[in-house]
C-alpha cells in the first residue's frame, strides 16, 4: 500500500484538517469532532441539512458544505459510518431552528447510526427529519433485504433540497423535495480496479487486467459480476440499459446525468462515459438538460464511475440549477 | 458474575479481536468493506485504554461505559449494534458488583433483542444472529435444565465456531453483504466470527477454571 | 490497460466531445479542429488567451476556458504538444482585435510548435505574445539545456493574466504580469505509480511498492531520483524545502499554495498533504493567503500530487481571488 | 533522385517506423513520454494514405505536402522539427521529377540547418542531430570525394545504427530527455534511432540496388 499518508489511523483527521486550511471561507470543524459546518451559517429560521458517512468518499460529504447545500457533514472512519455523539455534533451545529434534515444512504449501519443520533437530538429538543437514498439499481430492492444501496445520486439530494431549504422552505418542505428526488434519482457504477482501506493495507479484491466488476458500491466491496472489460460506449450502454428500464424512462423525457469518477480515473476517461451517455441519450430521444462530470462521490482510490440519472421536471431543474457555493460545486456566477 | 470477570471478559476480547484482526477485515473484505476488526478493534482498544480509570465499578456502570464507549468509537453497523444492544443489557445488570447467573443470562437475552429489533435480522440471515441466536437459545436451555452457567457457557463457546462457520452456506440478508446477493454465498460473516470469539471470553473469563 | 475508453486513437477526440457535452454554457469545439473557445467570448478589444499542449492533463486546458481565465485551448495527441495549425486555430478563436497572449509550458515540443503557429498567425495579421512557464525547481535551471519544465504553476498564470485580461490591460500589461508571475512561481511533485499513455498500452516505468519518484513531471516521465516511500509530513518537506530554497522564501512572506494531485491520488490524500504544507508554512512563518487543493494538471492517471508556491503582493492576490466561471475553476459568487 | 524514389523513401520509412514503433516508444518510455513511434508513426499513415491522391508530382511538391502532413499530425518534438525542416528542403528541391544528387544532399542540409536552428541543439545533446549531423557530413565528404552517392549513402546506413546507439552513452541537453540529467545516461535517444531508420530508407531508394 502507497498513499499519501502519515499514520492510517489518523487518516481521517488529518485530511479535515487539510479541508478546513483549504478552504476556510467555507468551512469550519466543530471542536474536538470529525464534523465540517458553514464558517458563515444560513440565518436563522431557516431548515438545516446534515449528511455524512464513511470517510473515503470525498468531497463528500465536506465538499458540499455550502451556500445551496449542506449545513454540516459528519464523517466517519474510511466506510465505516459515523457514530451517533459525531452526528448529533452535526446536526447541532445544522440547527438553524427550523428543523434539521438528515440525509443518509441506505447502509445498515449509517441508517442505526443516524437512528440513534436522531434519538438523541430530538431528545435535546432539535427537530429531526430523514430522508433514506436509494439510487443504486445494480442492487434488488427487495423488501426482505436491506434494499437498494445510496451511491453518487446523493449529491442531487444535496444539490435541490439544500437550494429549496436556503429558500426559507419548511422542513416537510424540504423533507418532500427530497424525498421526491429520491424517488426519480438512479444510478449504477463499475470497477476497473480495487482500493485500499488505509487500515486494512491491501486492496479489498483483485481484478485481472481484462477484467471489471459490474455493479459496483461505493466501499469497495465487490459488485454483481465479475466480466471482461468493455468499451466506454458498451459501459455506456450497460449502466443506462438498466437504469432506463428501472426509471421507465421514454423519448421526450429531460434528464439531468451525473458522470461520477470513482477516484483514480481521469477526467480524460471520465469525459468519453459523458460524450457516451450524452450520445445513448440523444438516440434514445431522451433530452440532456444538464450534466455534471468529474469526481462527486468516490471510493478512495478504485478506477471506475458510476453513472446517475434524474429525470426533471421544472421545479427540479430550477432547483438543480440553483446557485450553491461549496468547495465541491459553484454555480451560478453572474457576470458579463 | 462478578465485575472482575465482566472486566476480563472484555479485556479478553479485545485481545482475541486484535489477535483475529486482519482474519476479520479479510472475512470483511470478500463480503462487505474491508473493516470489520479495525472496528472492533478501535472501539475495544478505547474500552481497555479507559478501564484504568473506572476504578470498582457496579456491573450496570461498567456495562454503560463499555457501550457508550462502543458506541462512540466503533460506528458502521456493528459500532450501532454492540453499543446500543450493550445499553440495553446495562438496564438489566444491577447497581453492584455482582449479579447471578440468570442475570446474566437476561441480560445477553436484552442484548440480542435489541441488536435484533434495531438490524431487523432473523436467523439465516448471515449476520452476528446466527451465533447470538442459537447461542442465547442454548444457554436458556441449558439453565432450565438446571445445568451448570460455566458448563452451558463452554458448551457454546465450542458450537459457537461451527455456528459462524455454517454462515458460509447462506446468502446475507441483513447488513452490507445483502448487497452482493447470490455471491455473498460462501464466505463466513465477519460479525458472526467476531462474535464466536466473544463466546470464547464469556466462557474463559465467567466459565470458571476448567 | 484497463482504461473507460473505445479506441487508442480516438481518446483526445472523444474526451472532447464529452467535454463539450458536459459543459455547453462554457465551451464550444471550433469545427474540425481540437480547440476548445468561450461559448460567450469576452467583448471586443480585450486581450486574447491562449494555451494548450498534449492531452492527458484534464482539466488542463480546456476546463479553464471561461471569463476570467483562457480564450481558448489547444489539444495535443495525449502528452504530445498540439500541432501549428491547431494553435492557429486556437489565436484566431481567442482574438478580439486587441492581441492575443500564448501561455506555453517549457517543453521544446511545444515550444517550436507554438513559434511556428506564432510566425503563421503574426503573418495572417495578428499580433501575439508569449510567455513559457517553467516553475518546476526538480530541473536544474540551466543556460547549456532546455531549462526548467512547465508544470502545475501554470494555472496561476493563466488565473492572473486570466484575470487582467478580463479588465481591459493591454497585450503588454497582460504579458508583463504573466511574466511577472512566472518569475515567481515554482512546484515540484513525486509520482507513487506511473502511468499508461493509452497508445503505448503499458505504464511508462515501474515503481515498487515501496518506491517514489521523486521530482516527476507531468508526462510520465521518470522524476530526478528514485527513492524509498516517505510520509506525507516527509513529502511536503522535501518539495517545500526545495521550493523555499529556490525561492528565497522567508518568514513574512505571503504566499498561494497548490496542491494538484496527478490523478489517481484521492482527495482524501491530497487534502492531508494539504494540512502538512500548511502546518510547514506556518512552522516557517509563512502566510498562507490561499490554498487550493484538487486535480488541476494531471498526468492521465498517475498517484502522486506536487505542490506550487506562488509569493503574493496585493496585486497578484487580488488577481488570483478575482471571479472566475470556467468549467474547473469557478470563484467569486456572492449571495447572502 | 526521382519523384518515384522520393515516394518510395517515404513508403520505406513509413513501414519501417510501423515495424519499430512498440521500439521507439519504448526507448521514449526510459528517457522521455513513450510516444516517439506513436507520433512518428500517426504522421507517416497519413503521408501515405495521401499518397494515393498525389498523382505525378514534382520534387518539391511533394517534399512540401509531406512537410505539411507532418507538420499538422505528428505534433511533439518531432513533429515541428520534421515538419519545418522538410518545409525548407522543399525550398531547394526543383520544380520537377527529378534533381541530382547534389541537390539532394543540399535539400538534406537545409533539413539539418533548419533542425539544428530550430531545435538549438548540438552534437553529442542525445537527438536526432546525433545522427543527422555525422550523416551529412559524410554525404559531403563522399560526394566530394567523387564517390557515387548510392554507395556513400550505404556507407551512411550502415554506420547510423551505431551513431544512434552510441547516444546511449550521452547526457541528453535537449529535448524532453534533458529534464532527466544524468539519469538520460544509458539509454538510446528515440529520435536518434528513427532518425537511423530514415537512412536506411534511403540508402534502399536511393541508392540503387545492391
Ligand atoms: N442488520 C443487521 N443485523 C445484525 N447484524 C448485522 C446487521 N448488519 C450488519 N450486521 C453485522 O455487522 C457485521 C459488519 O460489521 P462492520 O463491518 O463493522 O460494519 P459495516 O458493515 O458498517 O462496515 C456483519 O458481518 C454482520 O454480522
Ligand atoms: N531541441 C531538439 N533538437 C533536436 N532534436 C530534438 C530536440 N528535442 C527533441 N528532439 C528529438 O525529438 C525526439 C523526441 O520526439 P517525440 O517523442 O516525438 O516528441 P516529444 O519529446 O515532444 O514527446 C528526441 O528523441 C530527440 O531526438
Ligand atoms: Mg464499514
Ligand atoms: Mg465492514
Ligand atoms: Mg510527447
Ligand atoms: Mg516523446
Amino acid at each position: 500500500m502507497k498513499k499519501i499518508i502519515n499514520q492510517v489511523e489518523a487518516v481521517v483527521d488529518e485530511a479535515l484538517t487539510g479541508l478546513v486550511r483549504t478552504f476556510p471561507q467555507y468551512l469550519i470543524r466543530i471542536p474536538q469532532s470529525r464534523v465540517l459546518a458553514r464558517a458563515y451559517p444560513k440565518p436563522e429560521g431557516r431548515v438545516g441539512l446534515v449528511s455524512g458517512g464513511g470517510s473515503g468518499h470525498e468531497p463528500a460529504h465536506g465538499g458540499y458544505v455550502g451556500y445551496g447545500m449542506l449545513d454540516a457533514a459528519v464523517a466517519g472512519e474510511v466506510f465505516t459510518s459515523p457514530t451517533p455523539d459525531q452526528i448529533v455534533e452535526g446536526i447541532k451545529a445544522a440547527d438553524r431552528g427550523a428543523g434539521v434534515l438528515l440525509v443518509v444512504k441506505n447502509y445498515t449501519g449509517d441508517i442505526m447510526n443516524f437512528d440513534i443520533a436522531r434519538e438523541l437530538a430530538e431528545s435535546a429538543g432539535i427537530t429531526c427529519a430523514q430522508v433514506v437514498v436509494n439510487d443504486d439499481v445494480a442492487v434488488e430492492d427487495s423488501l426482505f433485504t436491506t434494499g437498494r444501496r445510496g451511491i453518487a445520486g446523493t449529491i442531487f439530494v444535496h444539490k435541490i433540497a439544500g437550494a429549496l431549504a436556503e429558500q426559507g422552505a419548511s422542513l416537510k418542505e424540504v423533507q418532500a423535495v427530497a424525498e421526491e428526488v429520491i424517488a426519480h434519482v438512479r444510478s449504477m457504477g463499475f470497477a476497473l480496479t480495487s482500493c485500499t482501506v488505509p487500515a486494512a493495507g491491501q486492496p479489498t479484491f483483485a481484478l485481472a487486467d481484462d477484467e471489471l466488476e459490474m455493479g459496483i458500491g461505493i466501499h469497495g466491496e465487490p459488485g454483481i459480476a465479475r466480466q471482461p472489460m468493455l468499451s466506454a460506449r458498451q459501459l455506456a450502454d450497460a449502466l443506462l440499459k438498466r437504469i432506463a428500464a428501472d426509471l421507465g424512462l421514454h423519448a421526450g423525457q429531460h434528464v439531468a446525468a451525473l458522470i461520477n469518477g470513482l477516484g483514480a480515473s481521469p477526467l480524460l476517461e471520465l469525459s468519453i462515459l459523458a460524450g457516451e451517455v450524452a450520445h445513448w441519450l440523444d438516440q434514445a430521444g431522451v433530452v440532456l438538460d444538464v450534466m455534471w462530470t468529474g469526481e462527486f462521490m468516490t471510493s478512495l482510490e478504485m478506477a471506475g464511475a458510476s453513472v446517475t440519472l434524474l429525470p426533471l421536471d421544472d421545479r427540479r431543474r430550477a432547483l438543480l440549477l440553483a446557485a450553491c457555493d461549496t468547495p465541491a460545486l459553484r454555480q451560478g456566477l453572474r457576470h458579463d | 458474575m462478578t465485575n472482575r470477570e465482566f472486566a476480563s471478559l472484555w479485556l479478553c476480547f479485545k485481545r482475541s479481536v486484535a489477535d483475529s484482526r486482519e482474519y476479520l477485515n479479510a472475512l470483511d473484505a470478500a463480503i462487505g468493506d474491508a473493516d470489520h476488526g479495525t472496528n472492533l478493534q478501535r472501539g475495544l482498544d478505547k474500552v481497555a485504554a479507559e478501564r484504568a480509570a473506572w476504578g470498582e465499578l457496579t456491573l450496570d456502570a461498567s456495562c454503560q461505559r463499555i457501550a457508550m464507549t462502543l458506541l462512540s468509537t466503533v460506528g458502521g453497523a456493528s459500532g450501532a449494534l454492540w453499543g446500543s444492544g450493550l445499553l440495553k443489557s446495562a438496564a438489566v445488570l444491577p447497581n453492584a458488583l455482582w449479579c447471578d447467573e440468570a442475570t446474566v443470562a437476561a441480560a445477553i437475552g436484552r442484548f440480542v433483542g435489541s441488536v435484533a429489533e434495531r438490524g431487523k435480522a432473523v436467523i439465516g440471515d448471515k449476520t452476528m444472529l446466527d451465533v447470538f441466536l442459537p447461542a442465547l437459545h442454548e444457554l436458556e436451555a441449558g439453565l432450565a435444565r438446571g445445568q451448570p452457567f460455566s458448563q452451558v457457557v463452554r458448551q457454546i463457546a465450542a458450537d459457537a465456531g461451527n455456528w459462524a462457520r455454517d454462515t458460509a452456506a447462506l446468502q446475507a440478508k441483513r447488513g452490507r453483504a445483502a448487497y452482493l446477493g447470490p455471491r455473498s454465498v460462501g464466505h463466513i460473516d465477519p460479525g458472526a466470527w467476531s462474535s464466536a470469539l466473544w463466546w470464547r471470553c464469556l466462557a474463559d473469563s465467567a466459565g470458571g477454571g476448567s
